[in-house]
């Protein structure tokens, strides 16, 4: 692998940068691995770099039926935070923001990691409380959050509309300083990278089409590039974890739902961090390009299409611009769409399932981004030793049907929150 | 943006109609426990065709089951539920 | 020049009727005692001393003299007063099709949806319910709570639809 | 060398540019009169900040973005091509400084052997905070315009159509088409993007021309169709959904009647695309200098807006198309100093323009440009194997055509490759639309390999993504057409690759050694061409798309000039302060007038629905956990219902009104989904029910009225005497039917008056004569909370969280014991029933105010064990209180902790407590 840096740019500036490398290999596939990772985005890209890395795993496949980070890694709005209320959510993703510090210097790739701060904005007293009780759980475990005045939230973003007689007035905000985006493709690449120079095997074009059975237990997986056996396999294909896991004959507490977002054309600097609400469903950053991107909630309605709905979106923007009204002649110039698997308590699944030697990771709805590195490094663990972590074991397939769900929203069963 | 066909209104915009569930998550009001978490918690989630509750909330607030296919949207079919009705 | 006005219409008495069993004996004792039949889905039916629009599958809304309507459902429904939560607004003029556009989704330029025709639909984000008059008046039934809000916006709407450029 | 120009006859409008004020005809695009005024620099690309100028005549332009307008008008990033000069129109050039002509970003071209492809992954390492001091000068670099800073003055509005045949594209084949269409009777819609309809027929005019147009247009509107121009069918969506984006006005214009654009969604029967194609540029050193041109833009700014765009052209080709280029130049009096035809023989329009002495070359493709800031000097071509130079102060390119087929795909419509076009046409769709045409007929071409140093050579012009980026790419291993566009960020500019999708493609094919479809092709999204923001929001940007819900009694409140809160979309008076009362004072007054004597309130936002029949009891202990059937007629009951997995999520109270006729009552914030709740289970699960529910949440306003002294206010307002506690009766006040309930959330001997909204106001103001009258006032939300939590009732919302079962509220003795009722199935999970989960308690402060939210720790660095969802103070007696969630809690009343804010620097220690601070044992009820 070659080393990254300014020098070998430089270098490069005068033979062309033709010295470079492929960033990862283009294997074929082996007859056996130890351990089979489904699912070439982020999540299974970590999990293999941290098996090799953490645990000293080295015959290790990544099989992905399209081209790495070409789900939900690339199509996301790339936030990265951990405020959440409930403990086991904050523990587990304020473990991989604190790995997102790191990160760049970890993969010797810049995965832009832009600690702008992640805002909430409160619109009334009660939201003040929300936001207040939402960083006393954090600041009690040891993460960073402060409440902003009025003054401190226009001071960091001018163009929020401040007025007193605004649908939703800002009476001040919750931030998470450490929180931020990053570049999405570039945190796939990356791990991609860490993990191929350990010599695990990323395997593009190689969509799994079965599970090779011994009794109960999964031994293997049946490709569109042949059979492959294996020690133990990872679902790691959230959007399309339904669809995988029925294939060894599971059926999930998931629904898959469409996930938009979109980005305008590239203006000079006019947001400075993350801006979310409590009481609105958008979010809203800039890009280092220069465009804002830009979300809402998910479809509310099963889907494996990547395509968006207008009136979906149209709610999101007129939210959006009711916060920002100077995004009003900005241009829309791109859509996109993940499948999100959308548990039914809000939190993801990692960890066993029934069927012996298969494990799972997935239900990130829509917040599995940000947990990259949090979600590579439990899974690995739980992938390697065939326990959970303890920040994952919370996380079990089967807490739904015990009654021991993380429902940070309290919104229940049904994903479509009714 | 689909366009669903109410069976008591006919085609109308998705915007007035609220997806509530799938069939297979319908608890009937009889079941035991096992059965009740089961339809709750486990999906088949098929890519592909699967029957669906939808509300025809902002119409005439009638329930329908709508035959979907998820990945292209083609709705082969929408019958309605509730009690007997006039035409 | 504006060629759809927005009325208030007084506050009146609303109720729903609804059949939950045998909806066919219903409808006989019912045509027997008004005279007129159970309108069908998406119609009304009736006079100005009672009318009954019909917006959903087992649910009438009754404006008038509802008197006898209890015996005529006997065991098999019931009338439930609504009125107060419901404002009627009054459409008139040429332009009220092209004004529902505004904000909508439902077809109401189309020609079949004509006098004595019901609809309930969604404008800016508002449940509303559509009962043609005339092919000049169109009733809307608006929550009570949504209608300062929706005759706002259905007056900024009509300003900048009549007057000035051709829509 | 002069640069374009035109004929000043026939100026009449004035715009301005950087400050300078120029003249145009009615009719010009910004870009027409900018080359009419000789203005060949007009904008900076986004990395290299290299000089650019007009390249196109239409939506696909790439290099001449500029802002136009002014204030909350502004609108950055508008394509020169894409505006129509208005009188007073103001643009000014973007990503430059100091000015456009000496942008000291430039510097950024003496870097760019170092800024290849991805290099921002390869440098910048050190910790994220030395990333984002890197980045505050790359974001500043980076970006175009600048968006305004002052709100939109204009609205936008979005309206709904229906028709038979949308055709979008009004050249020559969709306005046939419309009107074979319009004629036949079917429901037709035409949109056009550009300000005229068969524009091409004056670029190219044919056997019809713009009279013909014309003409069909009037047919088609007689024939009741309806057309739109500056409409641009931007997205197609599910089930023949096509979104329009419709300009009223120009950018930056005032709007004539205060809307600026029109959003459509049409739902059409059938869609035809009419979308044509667009030329591409080819590749060459320093081909995106000013002064290089598309064959077919050069050609539409001379014969549609009678501009020069240079006097000594040379024209690039690999098809016949440009030789209609040649003979338009030539017809102004262009000199053509050279024709590059990249084909190896003489097409017969190669040989026809040889034959008229003109300078064909063919097995030529140009290698390089070169020029000054403002325009083109010199063009450099291999010809058979030789270089060889020419002065001109233009070259118009054509590389082929590429249809438009992006609205085609958003449907989810496959393509075809088509070899002698080398281009992607429409195959099938699942969809009802087809394309005709330009679109799916593109014209033969010859394949042309570049021939040029790739480094300088651009195939995406905005973002200065070169063959080069493309070949790094290729060789670090990003190979799939979308690694190689994330990469690059090929195509992800403001045009969306529609001039660099087949060049990128063309190259990784000849990378990869396969075909350009085996290459693989990226996929179309919405929108087609840029949307504003705006447009998307509708009214909505105005109120977040969500309308104050508004009491029926609002301009009574308004009246006392209230404190109000928000509660879901509702605002409801929190207090009502008097004088210089502060919110806490008002509220603690309030609190202490029902605790002393009475006050009255407003509740009407509560769910409320009647249930009535035979089997409404049955159905009521289906939704409600608690028994119903036992209720004697006028009698009620606080209630509560549980999901279907066992957790409580919303409370209220029954009340038998008649044999066969309830009142349920929910909380306001649970009310829509309490609703769908209700439906759900009626119509869905118990078909067979005699029974009927109906919403009655806005029919009856509610007024509470609260304190010892309640009883005789009540036994006043109805002369008679008032119901006991949990009892209800029929009665009148004003003359005005209602609905007495005698129940309390206050804790205090209370009613609720139901009366139908629209009296509301005569009743409300009986009510309160009677009140004051009696020595109490009104009281608002903050009052009411104060009350309930001292009392230890719960809140939706707050105590009930969505995660709590009736066990942990304590509730679970009120469980209708003979089962039934939903949830109950849900409530025997095993881990519902272990230990460790939170339960309800009261908590009394030790020492310090308890913080509402603040969590509850047993130590200082602990983590906690619980939080305060809602904090109060004794209203009479002093002293903070609260009720909180807490791991166990039912077993360590007396236990000390701490209440802990870190956010808000707050603490207080507290002791665990039972929920319940004021008459415990429930006297006050009663009379």
């Amino acid at each position: 692998m070659s080393r990254y840096s300014a020098l070998g740019l430089l270098r490069g500036a005068l033979n062309g940068q033709k010295h470079w490398q492929p960033a990862w290999r283009d294997p074929e596939p082996k007859s056996h691995y130890d351990i089979i990772i489904i699912g070439g985005g982020g999540h299974g890209l970590a999990t293999a770099y941290y098996l090799a890395k953490v645990h000293g795993l080295r015959n290790i496949a990544v099989l992905e039926k399209g081209w790495i980070g070409g789900g939900n890694t690339g199509r996301n709005t790339t936030i990265v935070r951990s405020n959440y209320r409930l403990e086991p959510l904050h523990n587990l993703f304020e473990f991989g923001l604190k790995l997102w510090h790191g990160m760049s210097d970890e993969l010797n790739y810049n995965v832009m990691f832009s600690p702008r701060g992640a805002m909430f904005l409160g619109h009334s007293d009660a939201d003040m409380v929300k936001l207040a009780e939402r960083g006393d759980a954090m600041r009690c475990d040891g993460i960073d959050a402060d409440l902003m005045t009025r003054d401190e939230v226009a001071k960091l973003e001018p163009l929020l509309d401040m007025s007193r007689d605004a649908r939703f007035p800002i009476q001040g905000g919750l931030i998470q300083r450490r929180g931020g985006s990053a570049r999405h493709d570039a945190v796939a690449w990356g791990y991609a990278r860490g993990a191929d120079s350990f010599g695990v095997d990323i395997i593009q074009k190689c969509e799994v089409t079965g599970f090779v059975r011994d009794g109960n237990a999964v031994v293997g997986v049946e490709t569109t590039r042949g059979r492959i056996g294996a020690g133990r396999v990872g679902i790691c294909v959230a959007g399309h974890s339904g669809h995988v896991a029925a294939m060894a004959g599971l059926k999930l507490p998931v629904e898959s739902q469409t996930l938009q977002a979109m980005v305008t054309e590239g203006v000079k600097p006019m947001i400075n961090s993350v801006i979310m609400s409590q009481s609105l469903h958008c979010y809203i950053s800039q890009s280092d390009k220069g465009g804002i991107v830009f979300g809402g909630d998910p479809d509310n309605w099963p889907s494996y299409a990547q395509r968006g709905h207008p009136m979906v979106m149209e709610g999101a923007v007129a939210q959006g611009l009711a916060l920002v009204p100077a995004l009003s002649r900005l241009r829309m110039v791109r859509t996109w769409s993940g499948v999100t698997d959308m548990s039914f308590d809000g939190a993801p699944i990692i960890g066993e399932t029934p069927v012996p030697n298969l494990y799972i990771n997935g239900g990130w709805c829509y917040g599995g981004f940000k947990a990259t590195p949090a979600s590579g490094w439990t899974y690995a663990h739980t992938l390697a030793t065939g326990k959970p972590h303890p920040l994952n074991a919370p996380f079990s397939l089967d807490r739904f049907e015990r009654g021991a769900t993380i429902d940070e929203t309290g919104s229940g069963p049904m994903p479509n929150s009714r | 943006m689909m366009q669903i066909t109410c069976p008591h209104c006919g085609p109308r915009a998705q915007s007035e109609f609220i997806y509530e569930r799938t069939v297979d998550s319908v608890v009937p009001l009889d079941a035991a426990p096992e059965q009740a978490m089961a339809a709750l918690f486990s999906r088949t989630n098929p890519r592909g065709v699967d029957e669906e509750i939808w509300r025809h909330t902002y119409g005439c607030r009638a329930w329908l089951v709508m035959t979907r296919h998820r990945v292209t949207n083609e709705i082969s079919a929408t019958r309605a539920v509730g009690p007997e009705a006039l035409p | 020049m504006t060629d759809v006005t927005m009325t208030l219409l007084p506050a009146a008495p609303l109720h729903v009727f609804e059949i939950w069993s045998n909806p066919a004996s219903v409808a006989k004792r019912f045509k027997a005692a008004t005279g007129f039949e159970l309108p069908a889905t998406g119609t009304s039916g009736g006079s100005d001393a009672l009318r009954l629009i019909r917006f959903e599958p087992t649910v009438w809304l009754v404006e008038g003299d509802i008197s006898a309507l209890s015996d005529i459902l006997a065991d098999d429904g019931a009338l439930t007063a609504i009125g107060g939560g419901t404002v009627r607004i009054r459409l008139t003029g040429p332009g009220w099709r092209t004004l529902l556009m505004e904000g909508g989704v439902f077809n109401a330029e189309d020609p079949a949806f004509s006098a004595g025709c019901s609809a309930a639909t969604i404008i800016d984000h508002v449940n509303v319910r559509l009962h043609v008059v005339s092919d000049d008046v169109c009733d809307a039934y608006v929550p009570l709570s949504f209608s300062a809000d929706l005759l706002h916006f259905w007056k900024e709407a009509a300003l900048s639809l009549f007057e000035g450029i051709a829509p | 060398m002069s640069g374009p120009t035109r004929d000043p006859k026939g100026a009449t409008i004035s715009f301005s540019f950087d400050g300078k004020t120029y003249k145009a005809r009615a009719g010009d695009t910004l870009a027409a009169a900018l080359l009419a005024n000789g203005v060949g620099l007009v904008g900076r690309s986004f990395k290299y900040h290299r000089p650019r100028g007009i390249m196109t005549a239409g939506i696909e332009e790439p290099n001449a973005l500029v802002t136009v307008g002014e204030g909350g008008r502004a609108e950055p990033n508008t394509r020169a091509t894409d505006v129509f000069v208005y009188d007073g129109l103001i643009a000014r050039s973007q990503n430059r400084w100091p000015n456009l002509s000496f942008d000291v970003g430039a510097v950024f071209s003496l870097a760019a052997p170092m800024l290849g492809a991805g290099f921002y992954y390869k440098t910048f390492f050190g910790s994220a905070k030395r990333w984002m001091f890197y980045e505050y000068f790359i974001r500043k670099a980076a970006g175009l315009g600048n968006a305004p800073t002052k709100a939109d003055p204009d609205r936008f509005s979005q309206r709904a159509a229906f028709c038979d045949v949308l055709v979008v594209g009004a050249g020559p084949a969709g306005l046939q088409a419309a009107l074979e269409q319009a004629e036949a009777g079917k429901r037709v819609i035409l949109v056009e993007q550009d300000s005229i309809l068969g524009a091409s027929l004056i670029r190219d005019p044919q056997e019809l021309d713009t009279a013909w147009a014309d003409s069909a247009a009037a047919r088609i509107r007689a024939a009741g169709g309806r057309i739109l121009t500056r409409t641009t069918a931007s997205g197609y969506w599910e089930h023949d959904l096509v979104t329009l984006t419709q300009r009223l006005a120009e950018p930056g214009e005032v709007p004539t009647n205060g809307v600026t654009q029109r959003l459509w969604h049409v739902r059409a029967r059938q869609v035809i695309l009419a979308t044509g194609s667009i030329e591409r540029p080819i590749a060459f050193a320093h081909n995106d200098r000013p002064g290089v041109m598309l064959s077919q833009a050069a050609r539409t700014y001379v014969r549609r807006f009678g501009v020069l765009p240079g006097k000594r052209v040379v024209i690039a080709t690999n098809n016949d198309d440009a030789y209609k280029t040649v003979q338009a130049l030539k017809e102004v009096g262009a000199e053509i100093v050279a024709i590059l035809d990249a084909r190896p023989q003489f097409s017969a329009a190669a040989a026809g323009a040889e034959s008229a002495g003109l300078p064909v070359w063919t097995n030529a493709v140009p290698s390089i440009v070169t020029g000054a800031r403002h325009c083109l000097s010199g063009v450099t071509a291999i010809v058979d194997g030789q270089s060889k130079n020419w002065k001109a102060d233009l070259i118009a390119v054509s590389g082929g055509f590429t249809p438009v087929v992006h609205l085609h795909m958003q449907a989810g419509g496959t393509l075809d490759w088509n070899e002698a076009a080398q281009a992607f046409v429409a195959a099938a769709s699942r969809q009802n639309v087809t394309t005709i045409g330009g679109a799916a007929n593109p014209d033969p071409v010859f394949p042309v390999t570049p021939v040029s140093n790739p480094k300088k050579s651009f195939i995406d012009f905005q973002n200065d993504v070169s063959l080069a980026d493309v070949d790094l790419a290729w060789a670090e291993g990003y190979r799939s057409v979308e690694h190689l566009k994330r990469y690059t960020t090929l195509g992800m500019a403001t045009d969306q690759g529609k001039l660099s999708n087949m060049a990128a493609l063309g190259r990784l094919a000849e990378k990869q050694g396969v075909s350009i479809p085996e290459a693989g092709l990226t996929t179309f999204r919405p929108p087609y061409t840029p949307v504003s923001m705006g447009l998307i929001a509708g009214a909505g940007a105005k109120n977040a798309g969500a309308h104050v819900r508004r009491l029926a009694l609002y301009d009574v409140h308004a009246a006392k000039n209230p404190i109000w809160q928000p509660l879901g979309y509702w605002f409801r008076p929190r207090a009502y302060p008097q004088g210089q009362e502060t919110l806490a004072q008002a509220a603690l007054r309030e609190a202490k007038e029902v605790r002393t004597g009475v006050g009255m309130t407003d509740v009407s936002t509560l769910a409320k629905f009647e249930v009535s029949g035979p089997d409404a009891a049955a159905f009521l202990e289906l939704i409600c956990a608690t028994t119903v059937s036992k209720l004697a007629v006028g009698r009620g009951r606080y209630t509560f219902m549980l999901r279907e997995d066992g957790i409580a999520f919303d409370d209220g109270t029954v009340w038998r009104l008649d044999e066969n006729r309830y009142l349920l009552t929910s909380s306001t914030g649970g009310a829509d989904r309490m609703a769908t709740h209700i439906s759900y289970v009626r119509q869905y699960l118990c078909p067979q029910l005699k029974v009927s529910a109906v919403n009655v949440q806005e029919h009856h306003a509610g007024i509470a009225i609260a304190g010892p002294k309640a009883k005789a206010v009540m036994d006043a307002l109805i002369k008679a005497d008032s119901p006991r506690h949990m009892s209800t009766v029929p009665a009148e006040i004003a003359g005005v039917p209602v609905i007495v309930l005698a129940a309390s959330y206050s804790g205090e001997r209370a009613f609720e008056v139901y009366v139908e909204a629209s009296h509301a106001a005569s009743v409300w103001a009986a009510c309160e004569a009677e009140v004051t009258a009696q020595g109490g006032s009104l009281y608002g939300l903050e009052a009411m909370e104060f009350l309930r939590i001292e009392k230890g009732h719960l809140v939706v919302g707050g105590e009930v969280d969505g995660r709590m079962t009736p066990m942990d509220l304590a509730l679970d003795k009120m469980l209708n014991k003979a089962g039934g009722y939903i949830g109950a199935t849900g409530l025997s999970r095993p881990a519902l029933a272990e230990p460790g989960r939170r339960q309800l308690v009261g908590l009394e402060a030790i020492e310090g105010d308890i913080p509402e939210g603040a969590m509850l720790i047993t130590h200082k660095g602990g983590s906690p064990h619980g939080h305060v969802s809602a904090a109060a103070f004794k209203i009479l007696e002093g002293g903070s209180v609260a009720l909180g969630q807490l791991k166990d809690g039912f077993s360590r009343h007396g236990e000390e902790l701490i209440a802990s804010s870190p956010t808000r620097g707050q603490e207080a220690r507290v002791r665990v407590v039972h929920p319940h601070f004021y008459d415990t044992a429930g006297e006050r009820y009663r009379d």
